[in-house]
């Protein structure tokens, strides 16, 4: 025991304060939580990081005084298995449901909920038709692909006048994945109206699958572009940035207007120095809430290794969000917690945002993207300026200037 | 013995709904939908002896054209159907007279087919109307009552609807074995060039298959789309369907009536087992179940190569 | 710009080549059909992974080792699994091997985990400059090994003893039966040599690429393609596909959108089948 | 006696390899012809022009002045063409009586009718008591038998058999004969036959047609033919 635990711990008991009326529930009953992720598969990658976020969370949910008993599934990133473990999830006893990471999979899993009248939290999936269908049972704490455009591309607007630089022609590479479609398609309805200081010049397609982007990059560099959009998805994002190494291809800043990618382990580790600089504008972890703090710390103690992500700040959010329900409706029957879902206003949170409140539609519409800039090796928010730990850098220095 | 046997399984899915909680109903739907997709395929395969490795391309096909249908013209998916299961018929006829045409055969047949349900999956995820990677969506109504016109109901109902469609297609297969044209069909599978020998018109009897094979298929197409209310390219598209659609008519018994339902009865409740085996022994690495399932289907292949069905058949009286 | 891209092109079509050249070895001389072809190849890039990370040897090394292990297990999986099915219809070697396939794919998952594994090697971001020109170090190091592994392979079907006698029990096999042949033994020398060629584009590729365990299957359809467009069973056919497949994707991705390059992999695949499917090299039967 | 089946001009060439050249002959409606010659001379070629397997270079065959050239097997099957395979190609994992099915629905449309006619060839050639045996599992002289029940069961006017009597013993030839003799006598069944079992073809044919190296030899009736000096001398010459 050395002073360290102690003094997380300290941190955590002021957070417990907040959440004081719990206090008096902690002898009931913890709410069964069933969370579903793609732990193997195509997507085992997001799962299982996604997963590490709910791991963390029955202990510091505890000592806030909302105990919760969590079950694991794994959709193997199949439809069918998706849907059916989350059936057997609820037969089991889940009196809530957390996932799915993918949207066809959540889409799957929410008419299982609405069938069975157990509420389905959306850790991420940004499918927008996904809270258009008109589910009672369906709530959702991840932006729709049109939110985060619209902040990702007003942050590049901000990052440009804050550091005075000056891009005149863009090149937007996209993976063309459901995820990357989307972003797409509202980049392409959202950007004219924004007045961007750029045009957009050449929009490249690729293929997540494909095995190198020697192309893709080529046709960027030869565009002229001074300025990189790009919508990865995950380990695309290394492959891209070294490509435009190898291809000696400096534009001035490469931004994700809200993507995975760039500021995963595997990008710092794999790409290190180039890696640097790189921006994200996403939702991200508010680094100065005080439950953002014992989450954090929290995370380090169990997972010394992992880097913290936006997969495991949403999913602990989500189950955050389950367990303040229940508390409100002083029952962890889903039912109670069907009527105290929509009343949701929760202002202790650990993302960066309003407090977390849903629409008629089981949406939240107060999650605000951070300007995530690689530094060191290391994700820093540096806009907006009440959140940012650092001022952005822009230009970026060239490959052979690091 | 079998005509007893086929009752009693009759019996036991009609009555499962009665007895089973909404867990087991939604693991024999998806064991109903993957008994009727692989019994689908087997006409082509089991019966008429074209390895097809691209059968996703018609249960896409299917999905999405019924569900388009649905959601811009309004027409209901039990009209749908009709137009889904001949776009299916159109292509599956398309590749077959290529392939004959063309003299593509054996392995390269096979590839062929992959080939075009890749096309088909680069294609969609392109296609911007129908939501390209974005996904095409449903709206999800009336969740309760049954609306047999517009698939619309509850889980009950869905169950029900893939029952009949796996029985009636089984009596089907039954009739179609005992006729001519499935005897012919037997005859192209064994030895293509003394079949024509016999006066059996080798294209004719080819393209039948694929034709009927690939609308049967798209008909559980209409079916998934409605109960998915959700369409995604590299889902109902992809090679990893194809391949789970062609795991129950192999492991059950290729070319039989019984083998598609068997393997699906099988291996459905196989990885809902393993599931259950590795988390009772706290195995909880990621992983775990698929590698197992692998080994399980390893297994099976070694030592019941022929399959689950003959190797019962040849104990029974 | 083109001319760049159709370097690149033609360098990582070398390394397709070695890749496909082991499908198409295992396919020609046994007519086995190796739908495991790909996740064998993901595992020898975590191989040149864990050699790099832990014993601290450049792939460019630990590619000889690796193909050497490779060889005995490929020798071995003939002999205990695959034997019994070489004589069965192809759709239960299709099942044997996709079996195979699942169990290496989550295998690697459960012993690699999700993350993609990266080799570091000092000259990852080196490029030459000549004129105008700029080539990728490590994919000109990674194409040269695939020549050269490739040049060996050919020369060792052509000249020595086990090559012709496998290329005997290819042609004939009851004639290599009859005059004296062990099949048996011939067939996993060719299995061990088709997946220890496979195993070194594996570990080539693992210069190029992070190794995770999904891009098993992505892999092993390449090499179908590769395969059928250059010639099932035609060595030099496949190295011919991989430049092709190479060349052409990066053309596509240049000319079209960069999504569609695969599409038009496959739809150049179609072509062949259906105008020449002996492939470009291949002999008809 | 009218003609059946005449062949004119015939030929053929494989990569430049001349298969057959400018062969013709005839059979007549109700004759059993008997083509011999030494291995290599083109008869199982000749067999598969006429059955549509692949159409000659150059040439017409025409059965009953129907021209059959460019006809595809099945359709020469409908225009009444019977054949077996030199090596025998039976649906293995079928029955007996399915493999016999098959043939008997060129014939028959309907099922019932099928399965009787294929029980009638059945009983014919002696193989009623193997009928729900799988092919797969019969003896080399039986399945000769279940590819001539199959071909007859098509109901042809004019029967290949390719080699059926080679491999069988003497008694089993001698069976074999009498079937064709009494089908040729009851229901007028013409039969052209490639043999190399002399016995046979000395028994059953009303005339031979020699042909050695792809070219036309001679015919005649079987007992002036073999005392014919060139078809001696190309079976004692032409032998590698």
């Amino acid at each position: 025991m050395g002073p360290k635990i102690s003094r997380r711990q300290m941190v955590a008991g002021a957070t417990a304060a907040v959440f004081a009326p719990a206090l008096r529930l902690s002898a009931a009953a913890p709410l069964k939580v069933g969370l579903l992720l793609p732990l193997s598969g195509a997507l085992a990658r997001e799962g299982q990081s996604c997963k590490r976020g709910a791991d963390v969370s029955t202990g510091v949910l505890a000592q806030l005084g909302l105990p919760i008993e969590l079950t694991v599934a794994d959709t193997e990133t199949n439809i069918d298995t998706a849907r059916t473990r989350a059936e057997k999830l609820i037969a089991d006893g889940a009196q809530v449901l957390v996932g799915a990471f993918d949207s066809a999979h959540t889409m799957a899993v929410a008419q299982v909920c609405e069938q069975r009248g157990v509420p389905l939290i959306i850790n991420i999936a940004a499918a927008p038709n996904i809270t258009e269908q008109g589910f009672r049972t369906v709530f959702r704490n991840f932006p729709t692909a049109g939110r985060l455009t619209t902040d990702g591309l007003s942050l590049i607007k901000d990052l440009l006048s804050v550091t005075g630089l000056k891009v005149e022609k863009a090149a937007f590479l996209h993976n063309n994945d459901t995820f990357g479609q989307a972003m797409a398609g509202a980049i392409g309805k959202l950007a004219p109206g924004l007045e961007l200081p750029f045009a957009i010049g050449e929009t490249i397609a690729y293929d997540g699958a494909a095995r190198d982007y020697a192309v893709e990059i080529g046709r960027a560099k030869a565009s002229g572009a001074d300025l990189v959009l790009m919508i990865s998805h995950g380990e695309d994002a290394i492959k891209l940035i070294r490509e435009m190494v190898k291809q000696r291809f400096e534009p001035k800043a490469i931004i994700s207007p809200g993507s995975p990618g760039m500021y995963e382990a595997q990008f710092y580790k794999t790409l290190g120095k180039f890696g640097d600089y790189a921006i994200t504008n996403l939702p991200w972890i508010n680094p100065r809430a005080p439950l953002s703090k014992t989450l954090l710390a929290a995370f380090g103690k169990q997972f010394p290794d992992a880097l913290f992500e936006m997969n495991v700040g949403f999913t602990f959010e989500a189950i955050l969000i389950a367990a303040d329900a229940a508390r409100r409706a002083g029952s962890t029957a889903s039912k109670g917690l069907l009527e105290a879902l929509p009343m949701t206003n929760l202002s202790e949170h650990v993302m960066i945002g309003g407090p977390i409140a849903f629409d008629g539609k089981g949406q939240n519409n107060n999650i605000h993207s951070a300007a995530i800039q690689n530094r060191d090796s290391r994700p820093v928010v540096v806009l907006p300026n009440e959140n940012a730990e650092m001022t952005p850098v822009l230009p970026m220095p060239g490959w052979q200037k690091r | 013995m079998k005509r007893t046997a086929l009752f009693v399984l009759i019996g036991l899915f009609l009555l499962a709904p009665l007895a089973s909680g909404p867990y087991l109903l939604s693991l024999l739907t998806t064991l109903l939908t993957f008994a009727y997709l692989g019994q689908a395929w087997n006409i082509m395969m089991g019966f008429a002896g074209q390895l097809s490795l691209g059968h996703a391309l018609y249960v896409g096909l299917g999905a999405y054209v019924s569900a388009a249908l649905s959601l811009f013209w309004g027409i209901p998916p039990i009209l749908g159907v009709f137009p889904a299961m001949a776009a299916a018929a159109l292509v599956g006829s398309a590749i077959g007279f290529l392939s004959f045409r063309f003299a593509v055969k054996g392995v390269h047949f096979t590839l062929l087919t992959i080939a075009f349900a890749e096309i088909a999956r680069l294609t969609f995820q392109h296609l911007s109307a129908l939501g390209g990677t974005g996904g095409l969506f449903l709206p999800v109504e009336a969740r309760t009552g049954v609306d047999l016109i517009h698939l619309r109901g509850d889980p009950r109902m869905f169950y029900y609807v893939i029952l009949a469609m796996a029985a009636a297609l089984f009596l089907a297969c039954r009739a179609l074995m005992a006729s001519p044209l499935g005897y012919r069909w037997q005859a192209l599978r064994e030895d293509p060039a003394a079949a024509e020998s016999l006066g059996v018109n080798l294209l004719r009897v080819k393209l039948a298959a694929i034709a009927l094979s690939a609308a049967l298929t798209a008909a559980g197409g209409v079916f998934t789309a409605f109960f998915y209310n959700a369409l995604f390219p590299d889902q109902w598209f992809g090679l990893g369907y194809s391949i789970e659609i062609i795991l129950a008519p192999i492991i059950g018994g290729l070319g039989t009536l019984f083998g598609p339902i068997l393997g699906a009865i099988l291996l459905t409740p196989l990885g809902e087992a393993i599931t259950a085996v590795t988390d009772g022994l706290g195995w909880q690495s990621a992983g775990i179940k698929p590698f197992c399932y692998g080994v399980c289907l390893l297994l099976i292949v070694k030592f019941l190569p022929d399959g689950i069905w003959p190797a019962i058949r040849k104990r029974l009286p | 710009m083109i001319l760049d891209q159709v370097v690149t092109g033609l360098l990582t079509g070398l390394i397709y080549g070695l890749l496909a050249l082991g499908l198409s070895v295992i396919f020609g001389v046994m007519r086995i059909v190796n739908f495991a072809h790909g996740e064998m190849s993901v595992v020898a890039m975590y191989a040149a992974w864990a050699a790099a990370r832990y014993l601290g040897l450049d792939p460019l090394l630990s590619l000889i080792p690796i193909a050497a292990i490779f060889f005995g297990a490929g020798y071995l999986l003939q002999r205990g699994l695959i034997q019994p099915f070489v004589s069965r219809p192809d759709y239960m070697q299709f099942i044997l091997l996709i079996s195979v396939a699942l169990i290496l794919t989550n295998g690697a998952l459960l012993v690699f985990g999700p993350e993609a594994r990266g080799i570091q090697v000092d000259y990852a971001f080196d490029s030459y400059e000549i004129g105008t020109f700029l080539i990728d170090k490590v994919r000109l190091l990674a194409a040269g090994a695939a020549l050269t592994l490739t040049g060996l392979l050919l020369a060792f079907f052509r000249f020595t003893l086990t090559g012709k006698a496998i290329r005997a029990a290819a042609d004939n096999r009851t004639g290599a039966q009859v005059i004296g042949l062990d099949i048996g033994k011939l067939y996993a020398v060719t299995f061990g040599i088709g997946t220890a060629s496979l195993g070194a584009a594996g570990v080539l590729m693992a210069l190029l690429n992070d190794a995770i365990p999904r891009l098993g299957p992505e892999l092993t359809l390449l090499s179908f393609v590769i395969v059928i467009v250059g010639g099932l069973g035609s060595m030099t056919g496949a190295l011919a596909g991989g430049v092709l497949i190479g060349v052409s994707e990066a053309l596509a991705g240049t000319l079209l959108q960069p999504s569609l390059k695969s599409m038009f992999s496959f739809a150049l695949l179609v072509l062949i089948l259906l105008l020449r499917p002996q492939g470009l090299l291949g002999e008809r039967s | 006696m009218n003609t059946l089946l005449e062949l004119q001009g015939v030929t053929k060439s494989f990569r430049g390899l001349k298969a057959n050249e400018d062969i013709g002959f005839t059979v007549g409606e109700g004759e059993i012809v008997g083509l011999i010659g030494p291995n290599g001379a083109g008869k199982t070629t000749l067999f598969n022009m006429i059955a549509g397997v692949f159409p000659p270079d150059r040439g017409t065959i025409r059965l009953s002045g129907r021209d059959l050239v460019g006809l595809k097997p099945h359709q020469t099957c409908a225009a009444g063409i019977g054949r077996t395979f030199q090596i025998v190609r039976p649906f293995p994992h079928l029955t007996v009586a399915e493999n016999v099915l098959i043939g008997a629905l060129h014939a028959e449309k309907k099922m019932h009718a099928a399965r009787t006619r294929a029980a009638e060839v059945l009983a014919l050639v002696g193989l009623d008591a193997k009928a729900a045996q799988k092919a797969g599992t019969l003896t080399l002289p039986e399945r000769k038998c279940l590819e001539v029940a199959r071909a007859l069961a098509t109901r042809p006017r004019l029967l290949l058999l390719d080699e059926v009597m080679a491999g069988l013993r003497p008694n089993e030839t001698d069976q074999m004969v009498a079937i064709f003799r009494r089908l040729n006598r009851e229901t007028g069944l013409s039969i052209l036959l490639v043999e190399h079992v002399m016995r046979a073809v000395m028994a059953l044919s009303h005339r031979v047609v020699v042909i050695n190296s792809g070219r036309f030899l001679c015919a005649g009736l079987p007992a002036d033919v073999v005392k014919d000096p060139r078809v001696l001398e190309c079976y004692l010459g032409g032998e590698d």
